[in-house]
């Protein structure tokens, strides 16, 4: 069988073999290897890629031809996934309880797999229905409104991808992404290619989480076993993004052609990039309004999408590169904190942020995790948060794009602010009593988490890694990195092993004196200024509810902007027309009945003469 | 690690010319602080600086009369000044009760339950006054004698069974405690809008 | 062997079926067990007839009394039929085993006889190559598809009968009108004749006639709103009919409403008609979803489910291209197992639980695991997931329609299986996730059944493979008419 | 080697000296506006090395101590990154969009060391900290952008050279109107009034730094001098065209008098946030959100979008 | 216009067909609607023969001096045989539905019989 197949259907394997053994041990056993398979394939077929520069393999399969194909760009993403996937899959040994979730957690990692490494767009419509269905179970497992909505928007948006692709296939007659870039390129109209376009816009918007259609997010990212949302955010959301890449690949030259260039960037690109723009921001803002940890991630997480679509808009070769950068941390980062979420929920049982407190005392391990975390994602350097995200500032401007780059500031800042509301709450501060036992992470989630941190730092020391690696995608030195530590624009420098050592130079400097004072005592929560007052563990110490109750009254226009609430609205207008609807036109009667016929007969009969 | 004793002068003269004081008014002299820290008499030029937050702070004003209500607070957040500190009690009734000499509800002697390092006579001290007492306190930081610290360290325990006297054995969870009932019903309060 | 055996097919459960009340003295287990026979057998004579076909890639033209057509009656099995008749015939065996334990309302000898001539009339509606022959045993459906609409005896059965009578009843007249005008226009009553003569029809004759042919036959196709009938006889029939309905009984319809449009592919006119069709199918689709979305019962859910689905089916058919046409003999091949499972194993939770209503879907799967695991794959397969059959069919069908210049009607489609997929899933999560009553064991039969349907959806799912290749021979069929028009041996009267 | 290691020590030392003389300059020139005599101009010193020699010192926990130094670390670690004159250690790899990050991940630190003690007036002073950074994050986003787009490179150093020929950047009208917004994000960066309400001292006691003493108050009294320097030295730097001198034929003269130049548009920076800081109140801290989101906002995002021109 | 007098059948028919449709459109009562029916059935089945009809000429019975020249049509009088036993059967059916619908509902008006809906 071939390494491609193997690759894509081995997490599958391992999943129905799970849930059918369905044997404390070896359920457990059988998921890990199936995530763990394909990372080593993918490993393992690093060299051979290397030397070829396409891996392809195809089947003829009911009536249709499916090609998969391992190319530089599609190995960085099933790396991501490999990488995300596994330390997913370790950290459910710990949260997970059932088969089911075996199953299809490892259900979705096949679909993510699957819409890599296709290379038609059959195959790809194919997985990315699978990996909808095996995710949206498991949050149907938790959660019939959050799962039903999720489902709802996902297959809005898998259809409106079909739809796309059912028009490109009656233009061009196959689906091999060769064969539809050229017919896209030489055949496809202007309105057509608007239309396709537009649906492709919707289709992997919905699944990156793209503003307006992130609502499924907050809720499908938090109702579900949250080691499996790290994979969640980190894998399944990363396929929206492959797919705005999908769309430079198959359409993007002819929508340049088409529509043109204003100043520097593709017209069509504006809309992703702007609409990745309102991503972060709102994302950003709205993630700083959460009481629930699970919440505060999600939008988060969403929040960082937008980066990358921003990078996607802009639409050089160098914000593509820095885009993909960040899906590779964002991926890391995102990941990890899902998994430490699951670690505090694992322990705590608690979600909102009201019943927690004081953590980092009791459990060190998982805030030394967090603390890289942390870092990574409010783009402190050096770490592969920063990397990236300086990349994408750097592509961004240096196209002379300056609303975008505002956003994306305003973005780095609102990182900083949600962090540091989710630092405050769950590890600082006094502790709820009932808390005081609580243990630090299961092996399980401790290695997984480990698995996430180590890459989190290793990139932003060393970011040439990763750019040898994307620079071969575009075959040429979009950005040149002199040394494994150094990344050079031309405009701009960035050299993580200088700012490492320079910090720790400056961390130096700052123990000497710290170890020259006099020595210190540690005092407790109760032993802090109150006004004088004396206080006891029984008053609340710590602002547990509304932290950024001034953001929020700042924002209460906004806020009342819901399209959340426009689509629920939708959605329940839906249902009662359906209701009238039906109660009118099988109203029972069949005499009713009896006039429906009557009346096709009088059409039949007008159009007849 | 280095000779601290070298530089024993210099950091002695620093204490001196660097004195925070807890801007925490316990009584009615808190309104001489306005014109010794405004343009009249500006004691910043003697580096001295109000600072809300006592754990950076080194002197400590006793601005009047002290109640019980008063002396817990005093003591708490005398106790949470880093060492070394200072008091300085303002006028008359920190030292003896002053026109509360008879009143069941003034304390009469504070250094029962914290150490004064230097105590200014007066109904109120005028501002000059406090400056003297103020001038005093540095040259005693300066040759060392400002040792209140040191006392309340060594003799914890007669303060200790002082304030014990005063307020009853484990007065602090006591009065913490008197507050969380309230505290919980506008809890409560809150959460029902 | 000789071809003309086929004629068994419709000879069997004729006869059969007046043999029953011989055996009625014998109890009803012997009547069952009769029932079960005789659908055995027919189901090894389809099986055969299949193989038969299929091997030698003929069709098997089985000649009347030795008169030649077009003057003679004859029956036409080819790849179309064959595939067809073996699906009836095998829906019809599975059927016959689960009224043993669905049915218990006497008298069991005459649903025998019903249940008989049901499956009589739906292999002759596929099997027969004349289109009086149609009518005829398209009544001879309807009849005893109405008589079993009321077999419970309940007044909701007598009332969904009614409505079935009178709407089949007008559909049948204008049927019998449209087949009069053609008849008076060409002089003959044999398809592969009237597909000769189509294009020298007058014109508007042609097009009453068809349209009138068409008319009568989407009553039974379920077009929408000649489809009135359709939800309220699925759910008061019993269990094993509304399988039979929904599974083949509906199928034989859009067989002939596909067989009759392609044989005047020569007439003017026809390409409105098609439209015409597509717009029905598209209304069909979303009318149908949306009223299932809201259903407090589980079978008539699953009816009007149904109904959308038979409107993509028609959708795909009046498509007029070959990939169309092969796409909708796929889904209704795909459809005829899914619905089956579902209707079987919902009609069984019912029999079990005494009643479809949603309430007693919960907690189904800590119940009835084996049941609600077959409800949730069938459901699943409806909703168009990857790896189940339905899926495979659906995108055919849909990359079809857009092929063949229908994107609003696809994009409508689509938007109609979103409102599917919602009221499957609450079905699926009220199963699952919602807590219910105890543990209830499980028929071994019915559950064989339901794991057999439920692993061919798996199995043609995930290797849909040689399925398409069959479907693909049985569109051609359908489509091809010169084909048909071929292996027809006229006798060259009129041509 | 060596001389990197001679040249950033100078850097340090003369950045922390300077940087508590700016410190005392603004307690003089605030005592002068309020018409006292104010404070020695030392007096900072004297306050850090006093703080330091505290005899007892608390802590929160290791967070508590490791904020504190990443605090300064970061804060040395910024101000090395930012060009000095002609004196150098990293500014090649001095990216504007880096330096502006290293400006601001100090108060990282300080936030999580201040929030690690529990207290619920650092919490109160850490959310309008955080605020406050949100608010003044769109002018400066803007601004930033306005400057790289101009000059079309992120490198600071390569900025200054640049305006040694093409003059200042506040002589060019769209970086004029940036280094307005920038200068009044600066007061928020200073944390001077109009926009020190995340450490109002009568309501919060001082907001983050309430638990800190002894020498964690030290600490952070270096890396406030440490950050003034960086902060009034980098927009000296961007926009005021730095300290580069070529009129002495030896070089330390050079050195020396870019230095002085330098130091001359640094305090310069740095009076205009003292007299504004004097004579202006608080604002809140939805006040101060609104304030920046609307005048600076629209002043650099107009210098942006002209810079992009 | 000169209408051929084999029309006046087509319009027999057709009338017949569309009384038959007015009652089952209009009549609100069960049993009138399947008289309806009936009536319909009578037109469709007269349209048959009509179509088949060959003026002047006789019954297609194989006899003494009637060849195949001189009968009309023989296949529609066969199909309406087959039409009106099928037509019989189906109304035994619906009567025999409407009986059961009458014990169980007590009345025969559609607008009442309708719990089967939405």
């Amino acid at each position: 069988m071939n390494e491609l197949l193997i690759i894509i259907f081995a997490p599958l394997l391992g999943g129905v073999l799970a849930w059918a053994l369905n044997v404390r041990g070896i359920r457990e056993l059988l998921g890990v290897a199936g995530a763990a398979v394909p990372l080593a394939y993918l490993v393992k077929l690093y060299s051979e890629l290397d030397a070829s520069g396409q891996l392809s393999h195809s089947i003829d399969f009911a009536g249709f031809t499916f090609s998969f194909s391992l190319t530089h760009l599609t190995w960085v993403f099933a790396m991501i996934a490999g990488v995300v996937g596994l330390a997913s899959t370790i950290a459910m040994v710990s949260t997970s309880r059932d088969g089911y979730e075996w199953l299809f957690a490892l259900m979705s990692l096949t679909g993510a797999y699957g819409v890599f490494l296709s290379f038609d767009l059959l195959g790809f419509f194919i997985f990315w229905e699978l990996m909808t269905v095996g995710s949206f179970m498991m949050v149907l497992k938790y959660s019939r409104s959050a799962g039903l909505k999720y489902f709802v928007l996902s297959v809005v948006g898998a259809f409106a991808m079909f739809l796309a692709i059912a028009k490109i296939y009656a233009l061009s007659g196959s689906f091999a992404f060769p064969d539809v870039a050229n017919a896209v390129y030489y055949a496809m109209g202007r309105g057509d290619l608007a239309l396709v376009f537009g649906l492709f816009l919707v289709a992997f918007g919905v699944k990156a989480g793209m503003f307006p259609l992130h609502v499924w997010a907050p809720d499908a990212y938090s109702e579900t076993n949250q080691s499996y949302t790290a994979m969640f955010s980190g894998v399944l959301s990363k396929t929206g993004v492959y797919g705005f890449i999908l769309i430079y690949m198959l359409i993007g030259y002819r929508l340049m052609v088409e529509f043109g260039a204003f100043r520097s960037a593709p017209k069509f690109g504006y809309i992703i990039a702007f609409l990745g723009g309102l991503t972060i921001i709102v994302g950003g803002l709205l993630a700083a309004l959460q009481e629930d940890i699970r919440k505060l991630f999600a939008y988060s997480s969403i929040s960082q999408i937008g980066y990358i679509l921003v990078a996607f808009g802009v639409g050089t070769s160098l914000s593509i590169e820095a885009g993909i950068y960040h899906a590779i941390s964002h991926a890391l980062f995102k990941g990890l904190f899902f998994l430490i979420v699951a670690t505090i929920i694992y322990r705590t049982g608690k979600t909102t942020f009201a019943d927690m407190g004081g953590l980092a005392e009791k459990m060190p391990f998982t805030f030394a995790m967090a603390f890289v975390a942390i870092l990574s994602l409010a783009g402190i350097p050096p770490m592969a948060g920063f990397v990236s995200k300086w990349l994408i500032f750097e592509a961004v401007i240096s196209q002379n794009l300056p609303i975008l780059g505002g956003m994306v500031f305003f973005g780095s800042a609102i990182g900083f602010v949600y962090l540091i509301r989710f630092t405050y709450a769950v590890w600082f501060g006094q502790r709820p009593t009932d808390l005081d036992d609580t243990k630090d992470a299961p092996l399980p989630l401790a290695v997984a988490m480990a698995i996430l941190a180590i890459p989190n730092i290793v990139f932003g020391i060393a970011p040439g890694l990763v750019v040898k690696e994307l620079n071969k995608i575009f075959g040429g030195e979009i950005v040149t990195s002199p040394t494994l530590w150094e990344l050079n624009l031309g405009f701009g420098r960035y050299n993580g092993l200088l700012i490492l050592v320079w910090l720790i130079v400056g961390l130096l400097i700052a123990a000497v004196i710290y170890f020259l004072g006099a020595p210190v005592r540690k005092v407790p929560v109760t032993d802090t200024y109150q006004s004088g007052n004396p206080v006891t563990m029984e008053y609340n110490l710590t602002i547990r509810r509304n932290f950024f109750l001034p953001l929020k009254e700042a924002l209460a226009f906004w806020l009342r902007i819901s399209f959340d609430k426009l689509y629920r609205d939708i959605g329940a207008w839906v249902e009662d027309f359906a209701e009238v609807m039906r109660n009118y036109v099988y109203n029972g009667n069949v005499q009713s009945y009896a006039w429906y016929l009557a009346l096709i007969l009088l059409i039949l009969a007008m159009w007849g003469v | 690690m280095v000779d601290w004793r070298l530089y024993e002068p210099l950091i002695n003269f620093a204490r001196k010319r660097s004195m925070w004081i807890v801007a925490f008014c316990t009584g009615c002299g808190g309104i001489e602080m306005p014109p010794l820290m405004t343009s009249r008499y500006d004691l910043e030029r003697f580096g001295m600086m109000p600072n809300p937050a006592p754990r950076m702070a080194d002197l400590f004003l006793i601005t009047g009369y002290v109640t019980p209500k008063t002396l817990k607070r005093i003591i708490i957040t005398y106790e949470m000044q880093p060492d070394p500190k200072y008091v300085l009690a303002h006028g008359s009734c920190p030292l003896n009760g002053g026109i509360y000499w008879d009143a069941y509800n003034a304390i009469k002697h504070l250094d029962k339950y914290i150490p004064v390092d230097v105590a200014i006579a007066g109904c109120m001290p005028r501002p000059e006054a406090v400056m003297d007492g103020i001038k005093k306190i540095m040259d005693l930081i300066e040759t060392g004698k400002a040792d209140g610290w040191k006392r309340y360290k060594e003799n914890y325990e007669y303060y200790k069974k002082n304030q014990d006297e005063l307020f009853g054995e484990g007065w602090r969870e006591k009065t913490a405690r008197r507050w969380i009932p309230w505290l919980m019903g506008r809890e409560k309060k809150r959460e029902e809008e | 062997m000789n071809g003309q055996y086929a004629s068994l097919l419709i000879a069997l459960p004729l006869i059969s079926a007046f043999f029953v009340p011989l055996i009625k003295e014998l109890g009803r287990k012997a009547v069952m067990g009769y029932l079960v026979m005789i659908t055995a057998l027919q189901t090894a004579i389809a099986g055969w007839v299949a193989n038969e076909v299929y091997s030698t890639g003929k069709p098997i033209i089985v000649i009347a009394g030795g008169w030649k057509p077009p003057v003679g009656i004859n029956l036409y099995i080819g790849h179309f039929a064959a595939l067809f008749v073996l699906i009836i015939a095998v829906i019809s065996f599975f059927m016959a085993i689960f009224s043993f334990r669905a049915v218990n309302v006497e008298p069991v000898d005459k649903y025998a006889m019903l249940f008989l001539l049901l499956m009589l009339g739906a292999t002759g509606m596929i099997a027969t190559g004349d289109i009086f022959n149609l009518f005829v045993f398209m009544e001879i459906t309807a009849i005893s598809a109405y008589a079993l609409t009321a077999y419970n005896k309940t007044g909701e059965a007598a009332e969904a009968s009614m409505k079935y009578i009178v709407l089949g009843g007008i559909g049948s007249s204008f049927f019998l009108i449209g087949v009069a005008l053609i008849y008076g226009a060409t002089g003959t009553l044999n398809m592969a004749h009237l597909a000769q003569l189509a294009g020298a029809i007058d014109p508007t004759v042609a097009q009453v006639g068809l349209a009138l042919i068409i008319f009568g036959l989407a009553v039974e196709a379920e077009l929408f709103p000649l489809n009135a009938w359709a939800p309220d006889a699925y759910q008061a029939a019993p269990h094993p009919i509304t399988v039979m309905f929904s599974a083949f009984v509906v199928k034989a319809g859009l067989y002939a409403i596909g067989r009759l449009l392609y044989l005047f592919q020569g007439a003017e006119g026809w390409s409105g008609l098609l439209r015409l069709l597509v717009i029905l199918a598209t209304l069909t689709v979303i009318v149908a979803e949306l009223s299932a979305l809201r259903q407090k019962d589980a079978k008539r859910m699953i009816a009007y489910s149904s109904i959308g689905q038979v409107g993509m089916i028609a959708f795909a058919l009046a498509l007029g291209t070959q990939a169309g046409v092969s796409a909708g003999v796929f889904h209704m091949v795909n459809h005829a197992i899914v619905k089956a499972l579902l209707f079987l194993t919902v009609g069984y939770v019912g029999v079990a639980l005494g009643g479809t209503a949603i309430e007693n879907f919960q907690g189904l799967g800590k119940r009835m695991p084996l049941t609600a695991l077959t409800i949730t794959i069938g459901s699943l397969a409806t909703v168009g997931i990857p790896l189940f059959n339905i899926f495979w069919s659906k995108i055919r069908i849909l990359l079809a329609g857009v092929e063949a210049g229908y994107s609003w009607s696809v994009a409508l489609i689509l938007g109609a299986s979103v409102v599917e997929a919602v009221y499957y899933f609450r079905l699926v999560h009220t199963m699952w996730f919602v807590e219910g009553g105890g543990r209830i064991r499980e028929n071994f039969a019915i559950g064989v059944i339901a794991i057999f349907l439920a692993a061919l959806i798996i199995v043609i799912g995930v290797y849909p493979n040689d399925v398409w290749t069959i479907v693909q021979k049985a569109g051609q069929d359908l489509f091809n008419v010169a084909n048909y028009i071929k292996n027809v041996p006229l006798m060259g009267v009129g041509a | 080697m060596i001389e990197t290691a001679l040249k950033a020590l100078f850097i340090l030392l003369y950045a922390t000296f300077v940087g508590f003389m700016f410190m005392g300059i603004i307690r003089i020139v605030t005592a002068r506006i309020h018409r006292r005599v104010g404070p020695p101009i030392y007096q900072p010193i004297l306050d850090t090395i006093k703080l330091l020699s505290k005899k007892s010192n608390i802590t929160h926990g290791l967070i508590y101590d490791f904020g504190i130094l990443y605090a300064v670390g970061a804060t040395i670690l910024a101000v090395m990154f930012i060009p000095l004159g002609s004196i150098g250690v990293l500014r090649a790899y001095g990216d504007l969009i880096l330096i502006t990050f290293l400006l601001e991940i100090p108060m990282l630190g300080i936030m999580f060391a201040a929030m690690s003690s529990g207290n619920p007036y650092a919490g109160i002073g850490a959310q309008r900290a955080l605020l406050t950074l949100l608010a003044i994050q769109v002018p400066l986003g803007f601004a930033i952008v306005a400057l790289a787009e101009f000059y079309g490179t992120f490198s600071t150093y390569e900025i200054v050279m640049a305006q040694q020929t093409m003059g200042w950047s506040i002589f060019h009208f769209p970086l004029l109107l940036a280094a307005i917004a920038y200068d009044l994000v600066l007061q928020a960066m200073f944390g001077k009034e109009p926009f020190d309400i995340m450490i109002a001292p009568g309501e919060i006691s001082l907001g983050p730094m309430v638990e800190f003493g002894g020498k964690h108050m030290g600490l952070l009294q270096i890396q406030h001098a440490i950050a003034l320097f960086a902060e009034t030295l980098f927009f000296a730097n961007i926009f005021l065209g730095g300290g580069v001198v070529t009129a002495f034929s030896s070089s330390i003269l050079n050195t020396i008098a870019g230095l002085a130049v330098l130091l001359v548009k640094q305090v310069a920076v740095l009076l205009i946030a003292t007299f504004m800081g004097a004579i202006f109140p608080r604002f809140t801290i939805d006040q101060a959100a609104k304030f920046y989101w609307k005048w600076p906002t629209i002043i650099a995002a107009l210098g942006a979008v002209l810079a992009s021109l | 216009m000169n209408v051929p007098d084999i029309s006046i059948y087509y319009f027999g028919a057709i009338a017949l067909v569309l009384i038959g449709l007015y009652a089952a459109l209009v009549k609100k009562n069960l049993l009138k609607i399947l008289i309806g029916l009936s009536i319909m059935e009578t037109g469709v089945n007269l349209l048959l023969i009509s179509i088949g009809y060959v003026s002047g000429k006789s019954a297609p019975i194989l006899s003494e001096g009637v060849g195949p020249t001189q009968a009309v049509d023989p296949i529609p009088q066969a199909l309406v045989l087959t039409a009106i036993v099928i037509g019989v059967a189906t109304t035994a059916m619906a009567l025999s539905a409407v009986v059961l619908i009458y014990e169980k509902y007590r009345t025969l008006n559609v607008e009442e019989i309708r719990r089967l809906r939405g």
